[in-house]
């Protein structure tokens, strides 16, 4: 049994056995091994060339990482948390993105923006900003978060694998929670979501941070009788439309489970997909659990903005079983 | 046109001090008068105070009383001369690591432990304490900084803005914009960095090649300094003329304080992973408390007695501390609704509903 | 008849006349009057000190308005284009979005960030990105865009008014549009959507440069015998349900239109709103007509990015009419 | 540990120059070789081709081939300099502004102005010709160039990056971030400031209130010298110096180069709102082409028959520009989906299904 933080730095450091063109950098990666220790020791096992400490500038960091991987390299860069990536926005959104479309394939940025992301550590303003949104609608890059320790194993190596850059989200909460993991590169692919739990009367889509609410949530829900079947996204972009649609068109009905704010968040893509794509196999709107409209709350407070167990079975309550309409928020 | 010849604008070599490593007197440095001796009392006493509330607000930590605290032991001199250089009406931009700089500007504790012991905002009311929320997105605040000093030197106030800036968070970029916009509009700004030698982990060396990070000033057409951090004497006399250059309206300063943060960047850090302790052994010889003291008392500038009634003050300050964050208030959770915007908007209102709901339902 | 950058710059004009707060600085706004020339003359007739040309730097101008702003001004910066407002992404996000919230409403900003985007100019790569959902997922922040000359004049002389940070987002296609326009403030308030043209059939919701498409189709469906109606948010954020809901109520057919990628967009969240509020009057799902998921095309193709009044009308004649269920892109 | 002192540092006061504006021979700058007759000879034969091609460009927008040009008239010393002193393993990392470094470099001139004509990509191949796609957001391919810089030292190349800068760029932070990661990391690379004067509208007093950019070298740590950008000799002398002290894993080098923007900002811009036309008619007498010309001409290094060829060779060239850029070619929209990603995603196989359609619609 390993931690999800663990399981990151085995995947970082097979990756780097593999191929000598992967390195690290980033804010305290080196001696310290990270703040959460994701690069724990590799700096002292692969040496200060593959894996170093950066002046304190993430723009800097995705720049110079865009340069390095122009110069041959497979950079896997760390933001140290969510709302410290922002100087790098523009690095990211303009260059990142946009590289290998700009030079018609002639130049391609293999690499990993690595984000830790989300609340639920008790942290303080500024370190629990659930930020995929600004990520997920940028064209060019490609998006994924692990809900499971095996899946950030399989899916960092995945992403330092692939020819495209990705922004890796780490689900903070999640770093220690501990599993079996299998170093055998046997999950599904980078792009594809995953059935979790099968169920038949309503389909939970989750991701990252809050995979283990919608599984608890599952659990919690036979008591009332509901057979819930949970997806687990991992790739927010490209989305997998083919494994979240099989299931709803399977359960009729279906909400989507995220911490970030609600408004404008990524689970409003989910929703408008499905519903434009199984609009007649659905018995109610698909409905979104979300983190409220507000700036991430204080750490003791931090348990009104994410989404539980409670509110999720509140909301597939909502669901119109009995075939009233329900006016929501009006 | 710039208005300052290059050499002007450099810093001293070496930087300045007043008082060695033993409290002995050294030279005076040419254009610094020293501070009188009753404010270097009143910096000594505050220095004292402002420690111990540093060991106390550690100490709450471990008693899972503060979410996390960032020390800034050994840094007294710099955090006291920060808030002693400053009049009422001029404006403090702290950093998260400046809690003591807050405390000697006279903030009430409570209030400037507000956030960190796990509440929503910064505590203080920074338009009547002219302190801004101390700022965690490193190097922000320093552009907010020379806005508020181009905004009252616009509207014909004397006032300054004071910048505090750690040696890691020189190397963002909107240091480097801040910079260039005060010297650009003459803001009257000080941006006062402390380098204490380590952005978290990361040693000064691998943060810049720079002979000092002084040395950025002249690349702004701005007057830079560089002093020895753990002595208050030269802090504050560097501090006092910085703030006087800029509120009579010659432009921004930059001044580098070579400092050394004792503790590990905070309680959640572990320091033996990057540096060795001998190190640190090495900087406690250096301590600005216990420097001072001694300057003072072989000047006779303070005596036993007064040592012993200022510990003593900082003792019960403490104690205050204590019971005020022990006396935990509760927290609504409705109250985060209320400041988002100026008027909540309809979802906003709605989602309170909500909360609000869910909290009758468990009450009830 | 003036044209939506005239309106914009009366707008600046009457502001900075009615209160003495208001400044205006950025890249070439001064001398030059922007690249757009909405600040033609303004310094001229103003002053250095009231609107001023600032050095080259996006965070640098964004966060010492922020200091301008608690210093009592009330500043209005530009951001001389769209993908240009990325280097002030923290800003924006960790700063003026959140100061108000973070010292419990002792300090406000009441700033304006003007940016002018999206395409239709025949404009080079980094110049046409619709950022619009980078903005309006962000709590704390208010996001308004015109559609027309006169909401140009009124919104943003409420943006200016506001005691919130607002975005404000101007469609460059739009700025060279010509129209009578009134000073007399008597338009809807700044967070409400209007109706721009009644109809029975089905509801296009657009918003800034897409209002006028919208309007050019509502014209064109006629001869299909479509009664359109079309709604122009104005508001991004905060949304106005009220009217939008209303709307689709009683159309029961809804079309959402804007130019960005649509993946992510601003578009899912109104179909996810307007699915939860209205799921038992809609007769079709709501559809979207969107950019296309690419980084924004070159001048000589941006015309297979931007929705026209054809791909409009397709997607209207996919909503369902004859009762038969469409699968879309799965 | 610095490892140069402060002094080492700064650049030369006033900046180096070889050539007087009349074309006179000035004394020569302590530490800087004249390079060889023939290298000049050649930077000239590139400036008047470099110069023509500019004019061309600007004339094709006129007939709206061209979506827009910025022109690079009066920068002629500093484009054909950065092409000069690089080797093929080199790398160039241009602005919107360099396309006469480009077309000095070799490039065709059809693939230099692919973007500028309205394509969706840069036209030539990075990967092939080390040069990168011409950048717009600005001071973020400094970044790049220090990236690519390290990298190749990693790999134990000899090769360089020379990152192209403006002076309006110098404000924003990745200009700042690049700087420091190049000097911590003593990558192999030149950041060369064209200081032309404006960045758009704004002139450098509202820029900068450095005495010169290059001073900010020193506040990274960083060799630093300025130069005369209209003065092709001094321009050469100075960047071959700097390439070559980056070459030898000596560190970066920034140089800053006075020069001028004759032309607008773009064909789009009015420049008559901003400046006056006698500024433009001051800095003409400076003009790097003439200046060259007389200087070689003095020394009979050059030709009345040689300028004649130059002259031809330039207009043929611009014949050769005028013909590529007429025959127009038709730009598929289906290729728009082709390099987003590596393999384009099943989102946008469907969206080229889409388009396909519509194309096939409206053929059919
Ligand atoms: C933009 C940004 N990036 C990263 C961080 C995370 N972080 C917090 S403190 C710190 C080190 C700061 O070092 P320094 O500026 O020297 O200040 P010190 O803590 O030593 O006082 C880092 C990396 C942050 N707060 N903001
Ligand atoms: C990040 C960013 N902000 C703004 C712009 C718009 N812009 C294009 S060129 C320019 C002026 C640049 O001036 P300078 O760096 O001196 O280069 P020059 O054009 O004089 O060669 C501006 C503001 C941009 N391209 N990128
Ligand atoms: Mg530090
Ligand atoms: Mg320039």
């Amino acid at each position: 049994m390993i931690t999800m933080a663990q399981a990151l730095n085995a995947a970082l450091r097979d990756a780097m056995k593999d191929d000598e063109r992967v390195v690290v950098f980033g804010e305290d990666v080196g001696a310290l091994g990270g703040v959460f220790r994701v690069t724990d020791g590799i700096t002292a096992d692969f040496g200060e060339e593959r894996c170093f400490d950066t002046p304190l500038a993430e723009s800097g960091i995705v720049g110079f990482a865009v340069g390095m991987a122009m110069g041959g390299f497979r950079p896997v860069v760390e933001m140290q948390f969510d709302a410290f990536a922002y100087p790098a926005f523009e690095q990211i959104t303009s260059h990142v993105a946009k590289l290998r479309n700009r030079t018609r394939g002639a130049l391609s940025l293999p690499m990993v923006i690595r984000v830790p992301y989300a609340g639920g550590i008790g942290g303080v303003e500024h370190h629990c900003d659930s930020s995929e949104a600004y990520y997920t609608h940028t064209p060019g890059l490609r998006v994924v978060t692990p809900g499971t320790a095996q899946d950030a194993y399989d899916l960092l190596r995945d992403a330092v694998d692939s020819p495209d850059p990705v922004v890796f989200l780490e689900p903070k909460c999640r770093y220690w929670s501990k599993e079996d993991v299998s170093f055998a590169r046997g999950g599904a692919p980078m792009n594809r979501a995953v059935v979790r739990r099968e169920g038949k009367d309503v389909t939970l889509i989750a991701y990252g941070p809050m995979v283990a609410t919608a599984l608890d949530t599952a659990e919690a829900a036979t008591a009332e009788g509901w057979d819930v079947e949970v997806v687990d996204l991992r790739s927010l972009a490209p989305f997998d439309d083919e494994t979240v649609t099989a299931s709803v068109r399977r359960t009729g009905r279906a909400v989507v489970v995220h911490e970030a704010a609600g408004f404008g968040g990524y689970g409003a893509e989910v929703v408008a997909r499905v519903t434009e794509q199984c609009f007649h196999q659905l018995h109610a709107p698909v409905l979104r659990v979300t983190g409220l409209d507000i700036p991430y709350p204080p750490p003791k407070l931090e348990r009104y903005q994410r989404p539980d167990v409670d509110r999720i079975l509140d909301t597939i309550t909502r669901l119109q079983w009995h075939d009233e309409p329900v006016v929501i928020g009006a | 046109m710039p208005s300052e010849t290059p050499a002007v604008l450099l810093p001293s070599e070496p930087p300045v001090r007043f008082v060695a490593e033993d409290g002995a007197p050294v030279d005076r440095p040419a254009g610094y008068a020293e501070p009188p001796v009753e404010r270097l009392r009143e910096a000594y006493r505050l220095m004292v105070l402002g420690r111990r509330f540093d060991v106390q607000a550690t100490a709450l930590t471990k008693q899972g009383r503060l979410a996390v605290y960032p020390s800034s032991a050994g840094q007294e001199a710099c955090q006291v001369a920060s808030a002693l250089v400053l009049r009422a009406t001029d404006w403090l931009f702290p950093t998260y690591r400046d809690s003591v700089a807050l405390v000697a500007r006279g903030l009430e504790p409570g209030e400037v432990l507000t956030l960190l012991r796990g509440d929503a905002h910064c505590g203080y009311d920074p338009a009547v304490t002219r302190v801004a929320p101390q700022c965690t997105p490193l190097a922000t605040q320093a552009l907010h900084a020379t806005g508020l000093a181009h905004a009252m030197r616009r509207r014909g106030d004397d006032g300054i803005a004071l910048a505090l800036v750690g040696d890691g968070a020189t190397s963002e970029g909107d240091f480097h914009e801040a910079l260039n916009f005060a010297a650009v509009f003459k803001a009257p700004v000080v941006f006062f960095v402390q380098n204490n030698g380590y952005a978290i982990s990361v040693p000064f060396e691998k943060q810049s090649a720079a002979p000092a990070l002084a040395y950025k000033g002249v690349g702004y057409g701005m007057r830079s300094e560089q002093v020895d951090g753990n002595d208050a004497v030269a802090v504050l006399a560097v501090l006092d003329a910085a703030v006087e250059h800029a509120r009579a309206g010659r432009g921004p300063v930059l001044v580098e304080a070579h400092t050394y943060r004792i503790d590990a960047h905070t309680n959640a850090d572990d320091a033996t992973r990057y540096r060795d302790p001998a190190e640190v052994e090495k900087w406690r010889v250096a301590d600005p408390v216990r420097r001072l003291e001694t300057y003072l008392r072989a000047r006779n500038a303070l005596s036993g007695a007064e040592i012993e009634r200022f510990a003593a003050e900082a003792e019960a300050f403490a104690q205050g501390v204590r019971d005020t964050i022990n006396a935990e208030p509760e927290l609504d959770p409705l109250s985060l609704f209320e400041h988002v915007y100026a008027e909540p908007t309809r979802q906003l209102r709605a989602q309170r509903a909500q909360v609000a709901a869910e909290l009758e339902a468990v009450a009830g």
